[in-house]
């Protein structure tokens, strides 16, 4: 029994990560496959997202200022604004660069952002990071949550404390898997009307033919920095529900681009960009073969160990986080050559406006 | 602040500005050739760099096995070097060539998967540790001391420093015999600055693009083995914090012209050095929390401000 | 009924550092006409084309456009103004289909901001309808029903021309540049775009201005012809006074019947 | 060929199917930064996992310790997700902790607490993980806090007449964590403070900041691992001459810097470990263990580990089964004492003890393992120097 709880407990985490990994393929589809634009500073971006909602809502601190302790919407929706103002300044200086410049432009942005974030101690904890981050549903066991209205009209402290205590220590975890579903459906609803409409038909002629669209009277220019700043807001509201999901933050491992960007980057590839469902879709597999890669290839070397009996295969069991790198790297390029467009490629609606 | 600026500037921040100058200026040849002539922005150049310093350390180690001693690391790494090119084009044959004629995102997309295969690799073969590559503190040699018979005056230049200068102008001095002299040369300036009209001329592209590559890898192995030498050790992340760096030194000299790289690696290298030299009052001018910083602000802002770079190289 | 100008060019001048590529052109456009520019290569028609439809800026001379100066403005707002161009090379988008090439050149669509997708999708899918109608009225009209839904990336090259064409159906535009719209068409391609030409022009009453190297075309079309040479208006007048030209004849018949 | 391969994924089945066992999770940081230091401290966990299983192993029926490793990888996200498949996958009884604090935090924070599994971190010293638990009582570490180190560090650089200096430290968690405690102590105790600068890591040269930080004094305080920045600000400063005294903590005492940098250039260094009394019965009886098992005894937090997967074992056996609830208390019940002594190995021996009811107290390869309420343990330091090309520690509280 308690194994499957456990199973059912993992997917949960599954899902949530994937979702949280699904919202940032999302944005970048709206950069890379709505607009062509090559955005390579996600892991910033959802920095910037991750730290304005931990600032927001984390209790008091004596590290560092912020610890307004507001509600958690608030800190999602600044998280999402704030995300959009700074991808409008960087936006507006960088848009016209192309391609690969872009994407060398965005790599360094994103790691000045992270330099700040590092050095900035007085707002950030520096490299400490800031911990005891609230996660929604969770939080409101904390007693500075329900001892504040609207809980503390239903009822005291001691009634919530001896309601929370009376659940299953993993209540809330399905309730969150489900809240970053449900702003997953959300925006995948949004993005995907977006992409049926007008907006998204010249977006996609942007992408297509910028001379021919300038000439069909759209303003090329301000069109990308909207796609780019509506992109990015996005991995700013996944940064706050990974901020969330971690509960502590800080500015070196957390956003290491190589992970993160890189990721989130073969997740769209995979799934298929410009295709909102095969966003959603690479990022879920890809997670899923990434975080059970690790329990998969710990049972091969086993089987490894056990078929060649006698050789050492502690030098593989401690490498074998480096051989998922190489697993995720080679998926890429297998991806690359045989399905360019993706499993779920492009569709253009066969009538438009339907 | 004035007053000290003599010999212990030069000593201390001048030469090592010039060091690091270097190894970014080798690096970035390979990145504005690849950028110039296959028009993509090659990530996993920093990689191939990388293993060359892993592969130079390996011959070092196998000269001490069977020949007794350790040779010198620029002996060490010629077999590297081929290794390394190989290496560089058999990537180039199976995961860049089927996609000349995709969209450049497609191939971008390659290098990158390319960067994590190799550096994984590397990981899994040599593991992640730091390796020592030459052991011990390279004391500098003084220079000048007997001309002004006085202590402040006086050159500070470790050996290994003396030897990554020399060498990186003995090797931009046979590039650049290389590109005005040599059939293959000028026709790499040719495809790189008008790949229509080389095509037309009858320039064997693919030619060129494995010239390239043989530019590009040389450069890099050398560009790691002087670094490891600088650093005395070798690391598998090495090749990946340099790139950046390293884009920004191509970016800075102008996209395909090999001596712009070389100026703009200078460049980055003095600026990164320089960033900690107390040019107000006594702390350093920028904390060196900030100093991976300055490559990438000089990189951005000449990206958004002269994309086409100090040397007015192409822009896409 | 007056004559009314709905493009006049003053002076026009445009050196590429030290050569002059056009040197003091002048020329008008009559509303409801089809006018016509030609000139052998090298002649400075692309760089005139180029500065009217606003990808170039003239290093003196202006544009005027139903007598606003327009000069140096940006494509897009020309546009707004109601001038559209073609181009030499069909400038399709290849991963639409037909009917979204020209659906997405249709004006006024409120539907281009993001938000009033979501929060009018009403008003949104109204002019949406309109611009539907519209677009597979045009194909219609340049026969190209039967291929609405295929990716223009797919179109054969008559197809994708004919394609250009119709973008310029979608608006309301008063003035419609054409650039080299018989480059690369076979002759019996040739007549029908000729005739859709005449048609646009009589029947929605556009004014065109056509660059053209092929002298049919032109023949066959324009009621007014500016020739041009090496940068400045050789001649200008009806075919027939133009054929008649001997320094036309010279400059560029000449040349081509060599 | 194809038997054989049969033959081996028939018997990793059966390995897994075998019922009998009882699991500790033990996400470590193979892959991230500093892979090296690791590598002893997997050693020590597995030899401590040996010797339960060689003694007995848990319970009457002579229950398989499996110690179930996963990559935390220094990574917030990837240790939340490492340790969220060993709690909920493997369903182990209790986590040995990450490696770095930044990891442990976030998944004692994000999974651990939340679903009330014990975390018994190895090495992570940040002294924010001293207010974590508030009241949960879930989580322990077997290395004591860098608030009492940066202390110690301070008191021993004032002793040993250091007066002024300049603090160099890596930007990162701990070496951030520990320079701050450094600094506010050393300062209260009269020393002065020159300069003190944070360094970006993995740089291939700090010959400028060196330099300008060493305008004033020829002390440094450096703070940062070997392997990302301290050896290469250590060859700098040696190069340029801009310091000639060093010290710092825990991340610089390796071998790797003996190595790399030459003994006969750190004749004026010293750098503080969190360790172990090396006089005691139970550093001895840890370091003949460790040499039989050629695991190197002294390597920062390699006794710290081989303790936690011990003490594990030992509160498991106590509780009497792996279930999560109780590992908490059983844990305090042999750190804190009282009872009869056990050395590290001795496991038969507290079996025995626990078998015929009797209480045990067990005294750590790093020190008394005696849990404050907060989890923190007070822990040794020593100061280490080279001495014929090795460090040799000597104890300074």
């Amino acid at each position: 029994m308690d194994e499957l709880i456990g199973y059912f407990l993992y997917f949960l985490s599954l899902l949530s990560v994937g979702g949280i990994y699904a919202l940032l393929a999302l944005g970048l589809n709206v950069n890379w496959g709505f607009a062509g634009l090559f955005n390579a500073g996600i892991a910033g971006f959802a920095a910037v997202g991750a730290y304005t909602f931990a600032i927001l809502t984390t209790a008091e601190s004596t590290f560092h200022y912020g610890g307004l302790g507001l509600p958690i919407i608030i800190g999602e929706i600044s998280a999402f604004l704030i995300a959009g103002i700074i991808a409008a300044v960087i936006g507006i200086i960088s848009i016209r660069l192309r391609a690969d410049y872009l994407a060398i432009a965005t790599i360094g942005i994103a790691e000045i952002i992270k330099l700040i974030f590092k050095n900035q101690v007085d707002i950030t904890n520096g490299p400490r990071g800031i911990n005891k981050i609230p996660r929604t549903w969770e939080h409101f066991s904390e007693s500075r949550y329900f001892s504040q209205p609207i809980l503390s009209w239903i009822g005291d402290n001691q009634f919530w404390q001896a309601f929370f205590d009376s659940l299953v220590n993993w209540w809330w975890q399905p309730l969150f898997a489900a809240t970053i579903l449900f702003f997953v459906f959300v925006v995948y609803m949004m993005l995907e009307r977006a992409r049926v409409s007008p907006w998204g038909r010249m977006m996609t002629a942007i992408r297509e033919n910028e001379d021919a669209a300038r000439a069909a009277g759209k303003d090329v220019t301000r069109r990308r920095v909207e796609a780019f700043i509506i992109g990015t807001m996005i991995m700013g509201l996944a940064g706050a529900l990974l901020a969330q999901h971690l509960r502590f933050i800080e500015p070196t491992h957390t956003f290491d681009p190589s992970k993160m960007t890189f990721l989130v980057w073969v997740m769209l590839i995979a799934g298929g960009s410009g295709n909102n469902r095969g966003a959603i879709l690479g990022a879920f597999l890809i997670w899923f073969v990434w975080s059970a890669s690790e329990l998969f290839l710990n049972g091969f070397i086993d089987i490894v160990a056990n078929i060649f009996n006698g050789i050492d295969v502690s030098m593989l069991k401690n490498r074998s986080g480096y051989l998922r790198m190489l697993l995720i790297g080679l998926v890429l390029q297998f991806v690359l050559q045989k399905y360019p467009k993706g499993i779920l490629p492009e569709r253009r609606p066969a009538a438009p406006g339907e | 602040m004035w007053e000290n600026f003599g010999f212990e500037f030069v000593n201390y921040y001048f030469i090592p500005g010039l060091v690091l100058g270097c190894i970014y200026a080798l690096g970035a040849i390979g990145i504005t050739l690849t950028f110039g002539i296959l028009r993509f922005a090659n990530f996993a150049h920093g990689e191939i760099m990388m293993t060359g310093a892993f592969l130079t350390w390996t011959f070092l180690e196998i000269s001490n096995i069977f020949l007794g001693f350790y040779m010198h690391p620029l002996i060490a790494c010629t077999p590297a070097i081929f290794i390394a090119i190989f290496l560089a084009l058999s990537v180039d044959r199976y995961f860049y060539k089927p996609f000349r004629d995709s969209p450049t995102i497609i191939i971008v997309m390659a290098s990158f998967g390319m960067m994590l295969i190799i550096r994984s690799l590397v990981q899994v073969i040599w593991g992640p540790n730091q390796i020592t590559f030459v052991k011990g503190i390279a004391k500098p040699n003084s220079y000048l001391k007997d001309f002004s018979s006085s202590m402040d005056m006086m050159l500070l230049v470790p050996s290994k420093h003396l030897f990554i200068i020399l060498g990186t102008i003995i090797i931009m001095l046979a590039f650049n015999y290389m590109l005005t002299s040599t059939r293959i040369g000028k026709a790499m300036r040719a495809v790189s600055d008008s790949p229509d009209l080389a095509k037309v001329t009858g320039i064997d592209v693919e030619q060129v693009i494995r010239a390239t590559w043989i530019v590009g890898g040389f450069c890099a192995v050398m560009a790691g083995v002087f670094m490891a030498m600088d650093t005395q050790f070798i690391m598998s992340t090495m090749g990946f914090r340099m790139l950046l760096p390293m884009f920004a030194a191509a970016i800075l000299g102008g996209i395909g012209r090999p001596f712009g790289a070389v100026l703009g690696g200078l460049v980055i290298g003095f600026a990164e050095e320089l960033s900690a030299y107390p040019w107000f009052g006594n702390g350093p001018l920028l904390s060196p929390g900030y100093k991976s910083g300055v490559a990438f602000s000089i990189l951005v802002l000449m990206l958004v401000f002269r994309p086409s770079g100090i040397l007015k190289g192409r822009v896409f | 009924m007056v004559a009314v100008e709905t493009l006049r060019v003053n002076n026009l001048m445009k050196s590429f550092g030290g050569l002059e590529a056009v040197k003091g052109i002048s020329f008008s456009v009559q509303e409801g006409s089809i006018f016509g520019l030609i000139g052998p290569n090298g002649a400075g028609k692309t760089t005139t084309f180029n500065i009217i439809a606003g990808a170039e800026r003239p290093t003196s001379g202006n544009v005027l456009l139903n007598g606003k100066d327009v000069t140096g403005l940006s494509s897009e707002k020309l546009y707004k103004l109601g001038l559209v161009r073609t181009f030499q090379l069909s400038h399709e988008y290849p991963q639409m289909t037909s009917l979204e090439n020209l659906m997405v050149a249709a004006s006024d669509q409120p539907g281009e901001k993001i938000f009033m997708n979501w929060l009018a999708p009403k008003t949104v899918a109204s002019r949406e309808k309109e611009v539907l109608e519209r677009a597979l009225d045009s194909l219609n009209f340049l026969g190209l029903s039967h291929v609405k839904d295929e990716l223009a990336g797919n179109l054969s090259g008559g197809q994708k021309k004919l394609l250009e064409l119709g973008r310029t159906m979608m608006t309301d535009a008063k003035l419609v540049l054409l650039d080299e719209p018989g480059a690369g068409v076979n002759p019996t391609l040739m007549l029908k775009i000729i005739e859709m030409i005449r048609r646009l022009n009589q029947e929605r009453g556009y004014t065109f201005c056509i660059i053209e190297h092929d002298m049919d075309l032109i023949a066959d079309l324009c009621e007014k012809i500016v020739v041009l040479a090496e940068g400045s208006i050789l001649t200008e007048g009806s075919m027939t006074e133009v054929r008649a030209n001997e320094k036309v004849i010279d400059a560029y018949f000449g040349g081509d019947l060599e | 060929m194809k038997k054989i391969i049969l033959t081996g994924i028939a018997s990793a089945a059966l390995a897994v199917s075998a019922s009998a066992e009882v699991k500790v999770g033990n996400p470590m940081a193979v892959t991230g930064p500093i892979p090296d230091l690791v590598a002893p401290m997997l050693l020590a966990v597995d030899l401590a996992e040996k010797h339960v299983n060689e003694q007995g192993g848990l319970f009457a029926d002579g229950q398989k310790y499996t110690i179930v490793r996963a990559d935390s990888g220094c990574d917030p996200t990837a240790a939340v997700d490492a340790v969220t498949k060993l709690v909920n996958v493997e369903q182990v009884s209790a986590i040995i902790g990450p490696v770095c604090s930044g990891a442990t935090i976030a998944q004692a924070q994000s999974v651990t607490m939340p679903a009330g599994v014990v975390t018994l971190s190895v090495s992570a010293s940040s002294p924010a993980i001293s207010s974590l638990e508030s009241g949960t009582d879930l989580v322990f570490r077997t290395a004591a806090s860098d608030a009492f180190q940066g202390k110690a560090l301070a008191e021993l650089a004032i002793a040993n007449g250091i007066m002024d200096l300049a603090i160099s430290y890596a930007n990162d968690d701990y070496n951030a964590a520990i320079a701050a405690v450094f600094a506010s102590n050393y300062e209260i105790l009269g020393g002065t403070i020159t300069a003190n600068e944070a360094h970006e890591p993995d740089k291939s040269s700090y010959r400028s900041e060196v330099a300008t930080l060493g305008a004033d004094t020829n002390n440094l305080a450096l703070f940062a691992y070997y392997g990302s920045s301290g050896i290469t600000i250590l060859r700098n400063s040696l190069e340029t001459g801009a310091f000639d005294l060093f010290f710092g903590a825990d991340g610089m005492a390796a071998q790797e810097v003996i190595d790399q940098i030459g003994a006969e250039n750190l004749g004026n260094a010293f750098f503080t470990t969190s360790t172990s009394d090396q006089t005691t019965n139970a550093f001895g009886a840890w370091k003949a263990a460790a040499d039989a098992a050629n695991v190197p005894a002294a390597d920062p937090f390699v006794p710290n580990s081989y303790d936690a997967a011990f003490m594990m074992a030992l509160a498991i056996e106590k509780l009497g089964s792996g279930d999560r609830a109780g590992i908490a208390s059983a844990l305090r019940a042999i750190a804190n004492g009282p009872g009869e002594v056990i050395l590290p190995g001795e496991f038969a021996k507290a079996k025995a003890i626990l078998a015929a009811g009797g209480s045990i107290h067990y005294v750590g390869a790093s020190g008394p393992q005696d849990f404050f309420n907060n989890g923190d343990v007070a822990g040794f330091f020593s100061k280490n120097t080279v001495v014929d090309g090795a460090w040799k520690a000597e104890i300074i509280k």
